[in-house]
């Protein structure tokens, strides 16, 4: 069954890359989305399920659609998108490609975590986390609530259209200062 | 349940790493190599799912569902992150009508 | 932890505010009084380890000192607020209530146990941080600040993250303890993966306190931001994240492999050396405090590094020395800024002295702090940086430091000489006051701090 | 001996108080009241002295009969402490002053001297604005001379050395608005201090050597030394250089003949009576230190004929008045330097004796004449004068029969110690001293013909001085005519009071000995005053009968010439010196300073400028950039990590 | 004695506050110049209440932040005393200049002098190391903005210069201090008395020599570090150069006595030779320069260099003779540098300039005035019966002991001394008149200024013993320190 793993590996790194690769922000995101769902799949062999189920719930149902909401209210979706230089292009590449080759030429010799002796078949299962959740982790979970009031005003609050007759005070100026500044 | 665990016990951890390195790494090099922030910010999306994908390994592996809940936590910044991010976007586009992350230096030195 | 949530409902308290029309004129009162009360609890939350939330926060002396302290200060910038929102029609409440929000985020930075209560921490701080960077939703430069602080931040917390999953698979917790006994156990072998996971997280911080390489969003953000908000991120975020540092690098709760000491060490040396030299050529008086407060940055992480009995007072003492005279400049910059109606070179605190003797005098008093010359605040801040560098041993890294302030000095007293040289065309800066109590506060603060520092050490 | 303690302080305290007073009072004072009021100053300080020497007289008397109890153990020497000066830790220097033969032979001479110049400048500067000043001026030098000559160790004589050095500084600028005047007074200023550069050191050797510079304590304690020693001959020679300085020797002399610029009465008094013999005071003084170094003694033995030899021959071509008169004093101090280098000590402060009066006198004299045509020093257009100056030509006469040394004046007994001397070291030395005296005799009785005999080739129309000024004068002859009688040689009957009564000071002087076949001297005398008279007549043919101004200096030869513009030394020091001080400091100041040091600074601070604005550049501000930095920055960071786990 | 200790660093900061805050812009000068009078009589009390052998008198101590060993300790021994005499001497001159200088807002002038007194009492008085550095910074900041608001042309540029110049010195002192201190046993204490006991090792001293060092041979200046030096002294106000050549100075003398020659004893033994060599050049070299000076102001400055060398190599050879003359001689230089000063700042207000080449004949106009001026320069180029002869004499014999070739360039130095001041004099006062205008003579203010200054140079010339006596048990003390540590 460990095949299944590889399966899932392979389309996840596919689609990663088509992510970056594709032309039109809409393909992107259409390949993000089966990224995730290996991901998802991931989890499944990985016995999370909570998390897998969240997983879909959370990027491919919400930040996914927002994202595709966000595209489409802002009519991104031309695919001539100018590119960037090629030497900054390649450059990124090779970025990219020394950062995972410096990481996985560091852990060449093994990651030294040793097997455990034993797999707890429950953890992962909605029970077990749910447990840790609301008693390991309650403080967190409260607090997190804090971060998303502050997302949503924030989200509220640059959303909307601004209605203040006058400009705020010191926006062509900030423009003067740049006169300065450079 | 026991052949999940079988599975579980059949991959060796090291590919899960190799994954979400590789995963992390594409992210990575897709956010140097766009121009179109939405693109950069789902690659800093497909980055923190690497991680998630990493942490949830090795909660299975350490049989903690610790790192499941971080996962948890992880995909509620996430997501929070992202309504703050694409927010942030559409004000942008709207002051700066474009999108182009190159556009953006008229901070400097 | 009642501060916490006192904060956190202070918060809600002034959104509801917010929603009556001419509530607007109750908002920093409230909020002031709020934080007045924050402050009155934190002093309450001490607790024998291990406190909150199954371990997850502790207070000891340190963070309570810390909370209060920055408490102290969203306090005078509210004060400050209550002038500097006063022209501003929308979602004043907003900035006021993500403002509480945020601090409440570097209270988390403050207690922290494990790693999670670290990273919600951060993310509580940044959240409203990159919508209050955006706070000028008409201004380009405020939407470039905002969209550059998100960007670069959320890049940074990857990191951060992949370091902390790193951890977590080696050791298999993210709470402190369990990590530092491990470190104990596997101290001297090679733990690839561990170190790996440190120094992401050291990455993730490092981009928090603006640490070369990666500052880059430091002098963009100080710059595009509502100077209010400037205030706010280079002094409360920065006691945040310092303390945050500390408690994970500076303390010996994590024994740090030598490798990433030696790293750390040059993330350091690169600190000082551009935070001071860019420094020199600012003429732009927000990016030149950006630039500073990167230097200063070095400093503090000469004094983490130097793993001192007395480090956590040091820092914090320097943090909020740092602090007081951070947030009166930007008060005073706003009132020149006005004066000079909007310009922020440098060249506006021209004449300061012929119109407003005193206020020159109390811009002196900061700068000089920020400068480290007696008898000030600042100076007992470096002293203390120096002085516990030398007694672990750090001497030729100390001498290199002490050159670089020196260097600070210069581009200090370039802001002096201009506040104190006479200047043609006589722009009176208005002074109202709530401003002139914030700046006396501070000006008195970082002088009494100086002569009389025993209080905060 | 309280009462000589007081006497002792009141002698230098006299004109120190006249200087205070007239200087303070120099707006006030009428007429010549100053004048009087220095005078009297002097004056009383003379007769102090007088007294202290009588009282001294006695005591040595006693003493050497024996009778006299309480008179210290070295007998002639009593040393007046006033109170420490300086002590600091081992080191203890009193402000004392010693009366000893030495010292009080000075005092008489400053004091006696001096207060002739002083009643003779009443005439002589009483049209003078500012004469009030010149008085204290002139009181302070007589201040700092006493101090000179009193001093009980090295550093009380080193007061008086630099003040006397600085009253003539100030007089010979006494005309300070001319610049020439000027620059001489720093010349001679600059070039004492040269000289004072090797005195202070020399100072600074004996502290550190004996630990105190009382001269009794160093007389005794030198008796250790071995003779010939680099120590003694360094601290000697150096001792020599201050010598030098002030007694206007080779190499340093150029500034005395400048120093003519000043008043005459300044000129009789400081330049040729007083201070310039100074040198030669010092070294009498440090005599017991100069016997035990045998190449100093001949250093100073050549550096004086030399001087005195070339500065003679100088003196040949000048037509200055007062010029020629310098040359001689110069020359005069070679011999006397001649005759220290003999270790003949006690001819050469007999000499300076005599010659302080004689030369006195041919100063005040030939201001005198300077007075009667209104300022005019150029000999050549003088002449004829004994027709109306009767008494300054007489006294003149006198003055240069003195210095030629005519027997039966002062100058011949003085004179011929020195060539004795000079002829029991080697008879070719004798030649040379002769020739200088010869040389001396030549250009004395040319100015003495040019200025008074043949007929008067000027404008202004002479008069006789008043007679404050004659009266000084005449006492001045009879001092020099009868002068020689204070060290008759034993040969004429005499015996050598002089001689002996310094020996009591002076160890070096007790320590001579001349043994001289009495056929030998006869014969050298014998020759000496036969070419006097040869030389006298050569002059009266080649001048006496001058009607003309004759043409000088055109078509002289070029070894004339050379002699006339004084064998071109000025020259060759602002060559060698003055201009490339002057230019190299400016260079130093250019490139050493503003380019390397200043420059190095600036640099630095430039450079690490320079540094920020690159850095700047590297905020670019552009998004992807700061991304790509960060990644680069993390990979950097990360390679460096692994590499050194 | 206490009591008076605290009074006279407490009063010129109280009165100077007064000032600032009151603003008696006519009056300014009077109070200033009644407080340094006050001052002066402090400390001629605290000079007679004090017992020459009772060696270091600690008039006040308070813990400060002794976790990081500072400590509030006031006290004096004879050097401190010494330097404190000084000071209190030299500024009621200096305030008193002010009544020629018209500077624009007199109250603000006065109150700075008095703050940059009261600063300059800490330091003499500050028997903590730490302490004695923030007086020491402190003392720089009113000197700023005495260069930045009243200095010449360029003295934005020159007085950072400056400021940047010595800060780099005084935190490298710190720095030193820091670490000297960490060096000493449990418990540590940071008081001076301390501190000096403290026991390096010989290598570690070479390098922590010049750490010590360096800030106060910048401050002296010492060649080649002296660079600042002239362009500030020109551009600089009359007052501001006054105590910048007066005292300032003086600081970085009595910094090496407490701090290098005790703590750093075998440093101070293995660069001896550099040192003293580098001040004699240093003193030649600015006697030299200073001939060709244009300017009056800077041919002082270059001649106040020549001396500090001097004083400097005095104070490294590490005997009585040496030690006691260099510091002696502190005092001469002050008041001398101080008249000089006054002299120039009388002839720019006279003529409006200080350029040589523009002067000449005053004399004959301003008989008093160059009477004056003469007397002043017999004391600079120390005359015997002045004041410096004594210093220079005490300092040639410790010169002596180390090696005759250091005294005799040591000596040179009053050749060139002689040069240069008798060129100045002639340029400014000889020659014929060339003045069209009426210049005045030197009036009341003048002569109550310079007279007294003279008169001390005099009095303390021919009577110097009770100086050296304040001197001799400190100094003697210092050896004993810099001894036994070999």
């Amino acid at each position: 069954m460990q095949v299944l793993f590889y399966i899932f590996a392979a389309i996840s790194i596919l689609s990663a890359l088509f992510v970056v690769a594709a032309k039109s922000p809409i393909n992107s995101v259409i390949a993000l989305i089966v990224c995730f769902l290996s991901i998802a799949g991931h989890y499944i062999l990985l016995n999370a399920q909570f998390l897998a189920v969240v997983h879909i719930i959370v990027y491919t149902g919400a930040i996914m659609v927002l994202f595709l909401f966000v595209i489409m209210l802002l009519n991104l979706n031309k695919s001539t998108e100018p590119q960037k230089s090629l030497a900054t292009r390649v450059a990124a590449v090779i970025a990219g490609g020394v950062f995972l080759l410096t990481l996985l030429g560091a852990i060449k010799d093994g990651i030294g975590i040793a097997p455990p002796a034993a797999y707890d078949g429950s953890v992962g299962l909605v029970k077990s986390v749910g447990v840790s959740l609301f008693t390991d982790y309650l403080l967190p979970f409260e607090v997190s609530s804090v971060l998303f009031l502050s997302a949503m005003i924030g989200a509220v609050m640059l959303g909307k259209k601004d209605t203040s007759p006058q400009p705020l005070s010191g926006g062509k100026v900030l423009t003067k200062g740049a006169g300065t500044n450079a | 349940m026991n052949d999940i665990v079988t599975v579980i016990r059949s991959v060796p951890l090291e590919h899960y790493v190799f994954l979400s390195f590789t995963l992390f790494s594409i992210g990575l090099a897709g956010a140097l190599f766009r121009r179109n922030t939405i693109i950069i910010l789902m690659c800093l999306e497909l980055m923190f799912n690497s991680v998630n994908l990493l942490l949830a390994a090795f909660s299975a592996h350490h049989g903690d569902p610790g790192g499941q809940v971080f996962v948890f936590f992880i995909m509620l910044v996430a997501a929070a992150e992202v309504t703050v991010g694409l927010a942030i976007l559409v004000m942008m586009k709207r002051n700066v009508d474009s999108i182009d992350i190159n556009q953006l230096n008229r901070l400097k030195w | 932890m009642s501060a916490i949530i006192l904060l956190s409902i202070l918060g809600v308290v002034l959104l509801y505010l917010g929603l009556g029309k001419n509530n607007k004129r109750f908002l920093a009162p409230v909020g002031m009084l709020g934080l007045a009360g924050v402050i009155a609890l934190t002093f309450l939350d001490r607790r024998p380890l291990p406190a909150w939330g199954n371990g997850a926060l502790a207070f000891d002396d340190l963070s309570i000192a810390f909370n209060a302290g920055m408490a102290a200060i969203t306090l005078l910038i509210f004060l400050f607020g209550s002038d500097y929102y006063a022209r501003m029609e929308q979602n004043v409440a907003e900035h006021y209530a993500l403002l509480i929000f945020s601090l409440c985020g570097t209270f988390l930075l403050t207690s922290y146990q494990n790693l999670l209560m670290l990273f919600l921490g951060i993310e509580v701080l940044s959240i409203p941080l990159y919508i209050l960077a955006g706070g000028k939703k008409r201004s380009y430069r405020s939407s470039e600040a905002s969209f550059k602080y998100f960007l670069l931040g959320s890049f940074a917390t990857a990191f951060f993250l992949m370091g902390i999953a790193l951890v977590y698979g080696v050791s298999g917790s993210f709470d402190l303890a369990t990590i530092g006994a491990y470190a104990q156990a596997h101290v001297g072998q090679h733990d690839i993966l561990f170190l790996l996971g440190l120094f992401f997280i050291t990455v993730g911080l490092g981009f928090k306190v603006a640490a070369v390489p990666f500052h880059f969003w430091s002098p963009d953000v100080y710059e595009g931001a509502p100077t209010l908000v400037t205030a706010f991120m280079s002094t409360v975020v920065k006691m945040g994240s310092f303390a945050a540092v500390y408690r994970l690098i500076g303390t010996h709760i994590i024994v740090l492999p030598p490798a990433l000491e030696r790293t750390l060490w040059v993330m350091t040396f690169l600190t000082l050396i551009v935070g001071n030299l860019v420094a020199l050529r600012q003429s732009q008086f927000k990016r030149l405090m950006a630039y500073s407060s990167i230097a200063h940055s070095g400093f503090l992480l000469l004094a983490v590094l130097s793993h001192h009995a007395m480090a956590g007072r040091a820092i914090f003492y320097y943090t909020f020395t740092y602090s007081l005279a951070t947030v009166g400049l930007f008060v005073i910059l706003t009132l020149a800024k006005r004066a000079a109606n909007g310009d922020e070179n440098i060249r506006i605190f021209r004449g300061l002295f012929r119109t407003k003797p005193w206020l020159a005098i109390t811009t002196l008093v900061l700068l000089l702090s920020l400068a480290g010359i007696p008898p000030t605040a600042g100076f007992l801040a470096k002293y203390q940086v120096f002085f516990m560098a030398v007694d672990n041993g750090y001497v030729k890294t100390t001498l290199f430091a002490v050159v670089m302030a020196v260097i600070g000095i210069y581009y200090y007293l370039l802001v002096i000489r201009e506040a104190f040289t006479p200047n043609d065309e006589g722009t009176v800066v208005q002074l109202n006051t709530t401003n002139a109590v914030v700046i006396a506060v501070c000006g008195l603060g970082v002088l009494g701090l100086g002569l009389w520092p025993m209080g905060l050490l | 001996m309280v009462k000589t303690d007081l006497l002792a302080m009141l002698v230098p305290a006299f004109p120190l108080v006249g200087a205070i007073v007239i200087a303070s009072l120099r707006g006030k004072l009428k007429g010549n009241t100053a004048g009087i009021l220095a005078t009297a100053m002097v004056v009383l300080s003379f007769l102090c002295s007088g007294v202290l020497f009588v009282g001294h007289e006695v005591v040595n008397a006693l003493h050497a009969a024996g009778m006299h109890q309480e008179s210290p153990p070295e007998g002639a020497m009593h040393v007046v402490k006033l109170f420490n000066w300086i002590s600091v830790g081992s080191m203890h220097i009193p402000f004392a002053f010693q009366i000893d033969a030495l010292s009080l032979t000075m005092m008489l001479i400053v004091t006696g001297v001096g207060s002739l110049i002083h009643l003779y400048s009443i005439g002589y500067m009483h049209d003078d604005k500012r004469v009030n000043t010149f008085f204290s001026l002139l009181n302070l030098f007589s201040f700092a001379m006493l101090m000179l000559v009193m001093g009980g160790n090295f550093l009380v004589t080193f007061i008086g050395w630099e003040g006397v050095g600085l009253c003539s500084y100030l007089l010979i600028g006494f005309w300070y608005t001319v610049p020439a005047y000027n620059y001489a007074a720093r010349k001679a200023f600059v070039m004492n201090r040269i000289g004072d550069l090797g005195f202070l050191i020399a100072l600074v050797m004996i502290m550190q050597q004996f630990g105190t510079l009382d001269y009794g304590t160093v007389m005794d304690k030198s008796a250790g030394i071995s003779t010939g020693s680099p120590w003694i001959t360094t601290v000697t020679l150096l001792l020599f250089v201050g010598a030098i300085g002030k007694s206007a020797q080779l190499p340093l002399f150029t500034w005395l003949p400048d120093a003519m610029a000043g008043p005459t009465p300044v000129s009789a008094l400081i330049h040729a009576a007083t201070m310039v013999t100074a040198g030669i005071f010092l070294l009498v003084r440090s005599s017991s230190l100069f016997v035990l170094a045998p190449i100093t003694m001949d250093v100073v033995l050549t550096v004086g004929l030399v001087t005195a030899l070339i500065t003679a021959t100088i003196g040949v071509f000048q037509n200055d008045i007062k010029k020629v008169l310098a040359y001689s004093t110069v020359s005069q101090l070679g011999l006397m330097f001649v005759a220290l280098g003999l270790g003949a000590f006690s001819s050469a402060m007999f000499h300076v004796t005599t010659h302080a009066f004689f030369k006195a006198l041919l100063f005040l004299g030939a201001g005198s004449v300077i007075h009667a045509l209104g300022g005019e020093q150029d000999i050549r257009k003088m002449g004829g004068l004994k027709g109306v100056t009767k008494i300054t030509y007489f006294t003149f006469l006198m003055g240069t029969l003195a210095i030629a040394g005519i027997p039966g004046f002062s100058g011949f007994f003085s004179k011929d110690a020195i060539l004795m001397a000079a002829y029991e070291k080697h008879p070719l030395l004798y030649a040379a001293t002769l020739g200088v005296s010869l040389l001396t005799v030549f250009y004395m009785f040319r100015l003495l013909f040019l200025t008074f005999f043949g007929t008067y080739r000027g404008k202004a129309h002479p008069h006789e001085s008043p007679r404050v000024m004659t009266v000084p004068l005449i006492i001045l002859a009879v001092l020099s005519v009868v002068g020689g009688v204070l060290n008759l040689p034993h040969l004429l009957g005499g015996h050598e009071t002089m001689k002996h009564y310094l020996g009591t000071a002076a160890d070096g002087i007790a320590g001579e000995h001349m043994h001289l076949a009495p056929a030998t001297e006869w014969m050298l005398m014998g020759i000496t005053v036969g070419s006097i008279a040869l030389v006298i007549w050569l002059a009266y043919n080649r001048f006496a009968k001058k009607t003309t101004l004759d043409p000088e200096a055109e078509e002289l030869s070029f070894f004339k010439r050379l002699i006339a513009r004084k064998w071109y030394i000025d020259e060759l020091y602002a060559a060698l010196f003055e201009k490339p001080y002057g230019w190299l400091s400016a260079q130093l100041d250019a490139i050493m300073e503003k380019r390397v040091i200043d420059g190095a600074v600036n640099f630095t601070g430039n450079t690490t400028l320079r540094l920020g604005k690159v850095l700047r550049r590297v905020q670019t501000g552009n998004m992807s950039f700061y991304l790509f930095a960060m990644v680069v920055g993390i990979i950097g960071f990360l390679l460096l990590t692994i590499w050194s786990a | 004695m206490m009591l008076m200790t605290l009074a006279i660093i407490l009063l010129p900061l109280l009165a100077g506050l007064v000032l600032m805050v009151a603003r008696p812009h006519v009056q300014a000068r009077s109070i200033a110049l009644l407080t340094s009078l006050l001052c002066l009589g402090l400390a001629i009390a605290m000079y007679a209440g004090y017992d020459r052998n009772s060696g270091m008198l600690i008039a006040y101590a308070h813990d400060w932040v002794p976790a990081w060993g500072m400590r509030i300790v006031f006290g004096f021994d004879g050097i401190s005393l010494l330097m404190v005499l000084l000071t209190a001497i030299v500024f009621p001159f200096i305030v008193g200049a002010g009544w020629k200088q018209q500077l624009s807002n007199p109250s603000l002038v006065n109150a700075l002098i008095l703050f940059t007194q009261s600063s300059l009492f800490g330091v003499f008085l500050a028997q903590n190391a730490f302490l004695f550095y923030v007086f020491y910074e402190l003392a720089l900041v009113p000197v700023f903005f005495l260069l930045i608001y009243w200095g010449g042309e360029r003295r934005r540029a020159i007085t950072l210069k400056f400021f940047i110049y010595t800060v780099l010195g005084g935190l490298t002192l710190l720095f030193g201090l820091v670490y000297s201190y960490l060096q000493l046993p449990e418990p540590r204490s940071a008081d001076i008395s301390a501190l000096q006991a403290v026991t390096i090792a010989p290598d570690v001293q070479r390098w922590l020599f010049w750490v010590l060092f360096i800030a106060f041979a910048i401050k002296m200046p010492m060649f080649p570090f002296h660079s600042w030096q002239p362009d500030t002294y020109t551009m600089a106000p009359l007052q501001g150069t006054m105590i910048l050549g007066g005292v300032m100075l003086k600081m970085g003398l009595y910094g090496v006595v407490r701090f290098v020659l005790p703590i750093v004893p075998d440093g101070v033994a293995h660069w001896r030779d550099v040192v003293i060599a580098l001040s004699l050049v240093g003193c030649l070299y600015a006697g030299w320069i200073a001939f060709r000076q244009r300017d009056l102001k800077r041919l002082v400055a270059w001649s106040s260099l020549s001396h500090v060398g001097l004083m400097c190599a005095a104070l490294f050879v590490g005997n009585t003779a040496g030690i006691t003359g260099s510091l002696y001689q502190t005092l001469a230089h002050a008041i001398i540098v101080v008249a000089l000063l006054y002299l120039v700042g009388g002839l720019k207000e006279r003529i409006g300039t200080t350029e040589l080449a523009a002067m000449g004949g005053l004399k004959v106009k301003a008989p008093r005035l160059a009477a004056l001026f003469l007397l002043v320069m017999l004391g600079s180029i120390a005359l015997p019966l002045t004041q410096g002869f004594v210093g220079e004499w005490l300092m040639f014999n410790g010169l002596l002991e180390v090696s005759p070739w250091w005294t005799f360039l040591g000596v040179i130095s009053i050749v060139l001394g002689a040069i240069y001041m008798l060129y100045a004099y002639q340029r400014s006062m000889l020659g014929e008149d060339r003045w069209k205008m009426e210049i005045a003579d030197a009036d009341g203010i003048d002569h109550w200024v310079l007279v007294p200054l003279i008169a001390a140079t005099f009095i303390i010339g021919v009577y110097p013993q009770p100086v050296l006596d304040l001197l001799d048990a400190p100094v003697q003390q210092l050896l004993t320190l810099i001894n036994t540590a070999h």
